[in-house]
């Protein structure tokens, strides 16, 4: 397999030092709690001690009283929104929901929800503010359970949801609220039949709990109103886009009255994209005047955020003896929080993407209960259905007795299959990546030792394409100032400029990226569904033709012939009879050749190929306490192209580590009351280093056709193999099946005890 | 396999009520509005379930030969795609 | 965080009269690891905070003739760094270089972790496993108490208003002693103990035969236990399966774990009969004058 | 309220008075009165280790020790790790090996890291797993971190040697 250098290309492939490197490692970079203005006010906010009451009553007068107390908030600050679905970028919300779950209407839904806020002198006034707001409710039972609230006589959270169904008739307006907001169906071939063909069939009921994406940067939003009726809004976020329209939606002005500046930002994973402070900020600054900060607190994180759902699921695989798939069936309940909206489409559509399955059925519900709304985690919803089919393929893979590596490649999509969901494949890599690990040393390195055991699983994310732009202008010095909207989690913004820098044959260290505002740079949907590198990337590269096309122009002028007989290639233009020019010395010209050269690139048609990623693991269980140590890791998984390899490998590494995390020890864990008993780091469990080892990786490169120089989103792929193949290797190394997520020591030792 | 004339539309299975089962229906049009039109016709009931306004209905895409379709009822077709009406997807 | 007064007095009587003087409204502050972050999150409202830990009493930390005295305010690097706790009371070692991360361990204290009074506490185990005696001043003199008396409940111990513990002491260890802590936790470092099991034990010259032995317990009842009738089991026995066996038996016996977030009862009951066994095996290994095999956290 | 307090300490050199209450953190002091803006709060409790500064020469949470406790102390923050423009090994370590994605718990880590090289100069990759515990990163899966520590102690060896 390919790695590292591309002999194809002088700057994809290489490892430059990132361009906000030095920033972030003196401490200068500043993300958005780092934002200090003049006058700036603190807020601070009242959550919901309840999982699920009215609110009767809210009493702010104590705490306006308070000396240092500047402003008070709480929904009645917020225009109605009324019915009214909006599509909001990377995904469509009900903006009376969203509306509610940033102040609460009348009624809290889950522990944290907020209810009202406070903007003081200093944080300490906002804090002892909030305690002094009297509110009186009505406590109601909380459903906590996504089985027990698609229940006929279950308690209805919220009384204007009603099953909506892909292609169905819209549910009719008198009819019974329900808990179920979304149902789906996928249908391939006849399932049925297909397992009547089947020599071995095996059928199981899974369960995962809520997780949090875990980002180290709690949420924050510092905005201003100012007399104009101007907003600006510093925030750390995954889509400023997002959030100007989101903002301006809640709040019922012109998305033009709204300027977001994205600080850097510290972690999102998905959960970086619905808006919780902005509103609510501005609110507090229109009444005060003065510019005013919300930073939540890491319980508030957990709380009241968007994590991702737990699952019920209940998956049934059929093969034939010799070791072909031949019908699947899923039906998946996905927690959807309070509000409408997991990921639980994406999660039909992954259940079975990646293998070449005759005949299908998938079934998918959306259920609303009394946690917080959740929201997306790196390749939404495919983490979930991978541990299920992973774990059962395996599981026939040992009946029939065959490799799993084996099994998997014979079975693997692969382009002009169709998936069950009903689009077909064009070319994708999910066979190279079993065969990377198949012929991996770890995989071909017999493990040894007593309860130890090795487990393989496989993944698939979509990677979304959606809308980027970008713009770069020609310095006089030969190098290039590259503005892009999206913002850099992880680097990203050297991994456009390479491409830009590549497109116009300099290095990447003349090109000089930046993330602009909203008022800057042309529209980007968010940072997230794998998107960036490949989407902003092929806006940048369009910029760069741009500039390519108006440097020919002006070495035609300068030449004085016609710019067909021009041409840009190997960093500079090359004109008739052996003229030539390098980049750097056109650039020298800029000013007497008409000034500025601004280039301009938009990408919007483009989608991209899926990718796939295979995982390998040994394990040890220390059979007396169920507890898993994580011996050696090693990750494949298909970029495409790595424009940037060392940070390709890091987001396989992060994703591996965040799905051990999620396999092992990371879950909600609610009291009856609906209280989350573990909101802080300390009970959450996120891995520490000295819980993993190294995690090697193999970067396999099957190019996707669709980016011109065949990208393919790596972020999302890696957070899905690892629980399916930590439970493969769990049962290789004592003999148990885990269905339930996370396999924490007191439920494997309960199942290691019942053996 | 004879040539196909025009797009060809796959029905998710909640929407077959409409089309008496059928799983899969070639319509004519040279981009989606169009299709979705000629679905309409031929199916009545089928616009309201896929769209709000005239436009494709928040929380639904429609993929046409395998990309989701960014210019919405302008999404160019030709008589070789295939068309799905999928769950919008976005990502972490 | 509510607000509140800071105190740093220069002696110990000036400490005490600070704290009699706000007569339970004031608590005393040593690294604060536990105290800062519950009077964050609101479980506690001092209204005064009389720093401790420059107090010369309080940072105490050496051997005598009568044993070793650690001050109530040394922070865990010091005690794990000390060369006299690193060779013969190692539990206590063990204990202080797991009490949270490395950061914590430069302000944390074993007199704050007692303090506390934590079911959970890493260091109490230890400190009863080790005979540690607690040193309280207060403004009627002075008093003792052993470690396993301290804690009365989750948050609650024997110090009354304008008590201030200023040292445990520990008896000098005998010939063929050795001692060890270890918990299980679900991750291998920054977690609370889902149990913790200190032990020290005695063998005879053979180095086969118990003479006495001394077990902690964490996390597995309302405070911190002593116990004892596991640790007197081995007294007289030889060293082998069925006398572990028995004292981790007699154990389990007095556990009354909770169900929470971080495990089950019936999981913590398991539990706790296997680490006694195992911190057994260690503190066996360490009076042989051998090194164990062990990985911190696992 | 209770009274301010004066307080006096040095921070990268730089002696420094500040005026704060006793229930202002050491944290919230260094960003908000000192624009020390390097040292991030990521969860308050002690639990992520963001906040890391050296104090004393020994590395703490500032999120969990009261401003009025750095009373005559010497601090050192992230922003007093590279020596003028130049940056130290452990920060190039950290650039040239791409070991940070967000950056959002680097400054802690590469302050952590600064202590660990102080007393271990030469760890062992379970001495850097276990020094660094403290400090949570969500993005890395820490082996390029890990393996940052180890080639700036190296480095550091080696100029030492030379």
């Amino acid at each position: 397999m390919a790695t590292a250098e591309n002999p194809k290309y002088k700057v994809i492939g290489t490892r430059p030092i990132r361009h906000d490197g030095a920033d972030k490692v003196t401490g200068r970079a500043r993300y958005g709690a780092d934002i200090q203005l003049s006058g700036m006010l603190y807020g601070a906010m009242l959550r919901s001690p309840h999982a699920h009451a009215n609110i009767k009553s809210i009493d702010t007068s104590k705490a306006e009283a308070l000396p240092g107390v500047r402003a008070v908030a709480t929904s009645a600050d917020l225009p109605e929104q009324g019915d009214r679905v909006v599509e909001l970028g990377e995904g469509a919300a009900n903006m009376r929901h969203l509306t509610a779950n940033v102040l609460a209407r009348g009624k809290v839904l889950y522990r944290g929800h907020s209810i009202a806020a406070v903007a003081a002198d200093n944080i300490h006034i906002a804090e002892e503010a909030i305690k002094l707001i009297e509110v009186e409710y009505e406590l109601l039972p909380p459903v906590m359970d996504v089985v027990g609230a698609m229940a006929e006589n279950a308690p209805v959270l919220n009384d204007d949801i009603r099953t909506e169904s892909v292609g169905s008739a819209p549910p009719a307006k008198d009819s019974k609220p329900t808990n179920v907001a979304k149902h789906f169906l996928f249908e391939k071939g006849d399932v049925a039949a297909g397992f009547a063909e089947a020599d071995i069939i095996v059928e199981r009921e899974f369960d995962t709990a809520m997780v949090h994406q875990g980002y180290i940067e709690p949420h924050n939003a510092t905005v201003l109103w100012n007399t104009d009726g101007k907003l600006t809004v510093w925030i750390s976020t995954q889509g400023s886009f997002t959030v100007r329209q989101q903002t301006a939606e809640l709040l019922k002005i012109p998305i033009s009255n709204v300027k977001v500046i994205p600080t850097e930002i510290g972690g999102g994973f998905g959960g970086k994209i619905s808006v919780y402070l902005p509103p609510v900020a501005a609110v507090l600054s229109k009444k005060t005047g003065r510019p005013v900060k919300l930073v939540m607190s890491r319980t508030n994180v957990f709380e009241a955020t968007g994590p991702t759902p737990g699952s019920h699921m209940k998956v049934k695989l059929g093969a034939t003896k010799d070791g072909k798939l031949v019908a699947g069936e899923a039906w998946i309940a996905f927690e959807a929080g309070a509000y409408t909206g997991s990921p639980i489409g994406p999660a039909c559509m992954c259940v079975f993407a990646c293998y070449d399955l005759p005949h299908g059925r998938v079934e998918g519900f959306d259920v609303c209960v009394n946690k917080p709304r959740t929201n997306a985690y790196r390749a939404p919803g495919s983490t979930h259905v991978a541990f299920a089919t992973e774990t059962l393929v395996n599981e026939i893979c040992e009946k029939i007795d065959v490799d799993p590596a084996e099994f998997r490649i014979n079975n693997a999509a692969k382009e002009g299959v169709r998936r069950v969901d009903g689009p077909v494949y064009a070319r994708v890599g999910m066979v190279e990546t079993v065969e990377a690990i198949k012929n991996s040393e770890h995989y071909k390195t017999a493990l040894e030792g007593k309860y130890r055991g090795r487990g393989i699983a496989s993944g698939f994310w979509f990677n979304c394409g959606l809308k980027s732009a970008a713009s770069a202008t020609v310095n006089p010095d030969g190098t290039v100032s590259l503005l892009e909207g999206s913002t850099d989690i992880g680097g990203s913004r050297t991994g456009i400029a390479m491409q830009l820098a590549e497109a116009l044959g300099i290095t990447a260290e003349e090109v000089i990226p930046a993330v602009g505002d909203t008022d800057s740079v042309g529209y980007c949907d968010v940072t997230g569904g794998s998107r960036v590198t490949f989407a902003t990337g092929i806006a940048a590269i369009e910029a760069a033709k741009d500039i390519q096309r108006q440097l020919v122009d002006r070495a035609a002028m300068i030449w004085e012939v016609d710019s067909s007989h021009v041409s840009y290639s190997d960093g500079g233009v090359h004109g008739p009879d052996g003229k030539q020019l390098s980049f750097k010395e056109m650039a020298a010209k800029l000013h007497g050749t008409g000034g500025a050269v601004i280039g301009r690139g938009t990408s919007s048609e483009a989608t991209q190929g899926g990718a796939f990623g295979t995982h390998c693991v040994d394990v040890e269980v220390d059979v007396d306490l169920g507890k898993v140590q994580i011996l050696r890791y090693t990750a494949a998984q298909d970029a495409g192209t790595a424009i940037h390899p060392s940070y390709v490998e890091g987001q396989m590494q992060g994703g591996a580590v965040q799905g051990i995390g999620w396999a092992l020890n990371e879950e909600y864990w609610y009291d009856e009351q609906g209280e989350m008993r573990n909101s802080t780091y300390l009970d959450y469990r996120i891995p520490t280093c000295y819980d993993v080892p190294m995690i090697d990786t193999i970067i396999v490169e099957v190019p996707d056709p669709q980016h011109p120089y065949g990208v393919r989103g790596v972020g999302e792929v890696p957070i899905c193999p690892p629980p399916a193949a930590i439970a493969n290797a769990i049962y290789d190394a004592v003999g148990v099946r885990m269905h339930d997520l996370p396999m924490s020591p007191p439920k494997l030792l309960a199942e290691i005890l019942k053996k | 396999m004879a040539t196909r004339t025009m797009p060809r539309v796959f029905i998710p299975p909640p929407m077959r009520s409409l089309t008496e089962g059928e799983e899969v229906v070639d319509v004519g049009g040279t981009n989606l509005g169009q299709v979705i039109a000629h679905l309409e016709r031929r199916f009545p009931g089928m616009k309201e379930r896929l769209c709000q306004d005239d436009d494709i209905r928040p929380g639904l895409s429609v993929a046409v030969a395998g990309s989701v379709a960014t210019l919405g009822m302008l999404q160019r077709t030709n008589p070789e795609v295939e068309i799905h009406f999928l769950p919008a997807i976005g990502g972490g | 965080m509510h607000a509140f007064d800071y105190q740093s007095p220069s002696t110990v009587a000036e400490a005490i009269e600070l704290m009699a003087k706000h007569n339970g409204s004031a608590r005393p502050l040593a690294g604060g690891t536990d105290l800062i972050d519950q009077m964050r999150v609101g479980r506690l409202a001092p209204d005064v905070l009389i720093d401790v830990k420059k107090l010369d009493e309080l940072n105490v930390l050496s051997a005598d003739a009568a044993g070793l005295h650690v001050g109530a305010a040394v922070p865990c690097y010091r005690i794990y760094g000390d060369e006299t706790v690193n060779s013969q009371y190692t539990a206590l070692a063990d204990s202080c270089h797991i009490i949270g991360g490395i950061q914590i361990q430069s302000r944390a204290s074993i007199g704050g972790n007692l303090c506390n009074s934590g079911p959970a506490a890493d260091s109490t185990p230890s400190m009863i496993a080790l005979g540690g005696v607690c040193v309280i001043a207060g403004p009627s003199g002075s008093r003792e108490i052993a470690v396993e008396s301290f804690c009365t409940g989750p948050g609650k111990n024997v110090l009354e208003p304008g008590e201030l513990l200023v040292e445990v002491r520990f008896p000098a260890r005998p010939a063929n002693s050795g001692s060890h802590y270890r918990r299980m936790i679900p991750r291998n470092e920054m977690d609370i103990a889902v149990v913790g099991v200190g032990a020290s034990v005695t063998l005879d010259d053979s180095g086969q035969n118990f003479v006495s032995a001394r077990i902690g317990l964490g996390a597995i009842a309302a405070t911190p236990l002593f116990a004892e009738a596991a640790g007197e089991s081995l007294a007289g026995q030889p060293v082998n399966d069925e006398s572990l066996e028995k004292a981790a038996a007699a154990a389990r016996e007095i556990a009354s774990p909770i169900t929470d977030m971080r495990g089950t009862r019936e999981y913590r009951i398991h539990v706790t009969g296997v680490l006694v066994k195992r911190v057994l095996q260690a503190a066996i290994v360490r009076a042989r004058g051998e090194q164990i095999d062990y990985c911190r956290g696992h | 309220m209770s009274a301010k307090r004066v307080v006096t300490f040095t921070v990268n050199g730089d002696q420094v008075e500040i005026l704060c209450e006793p229930r202002q953190s050491l944290l919230e002091v260094l960003r908000d009165d000192l624009d020390l803006t390097g040292t991030k709060e990521g969860c308050s409790n002690g639990n992520c280790g963001a906040c890391t500064v050296i104090m004393d020469g020994r590395p703490v949470v500032s999120c969990l020790v009261l401003a009025v406790e750095a009373e005559g102390a010497e601090l050192r923050t992230i922003e007093g790790v590279a020596c003028g423009s130049t940056l130290d090994e452990v920060q190039a370590a950290f650039l040239e090996g791409a070991a940070l994605q967000c950056g959002i718990c680097t400054p802690g880590i590469i302050v952590q890291t600064e202590a660990l090289l102080e007393e271990n100069p030469n760890p062992t990759e379970d001495d850097v797993r276990f020094y660094l515990a403290g400090n949570l990163c969500r993005c890395t899966g820490y082996d390029k971190i890990v393996r940052a520590v180890q080639a700036a102690a190296e480095k550091r060896q080696v100029a030492a040697s030379n």
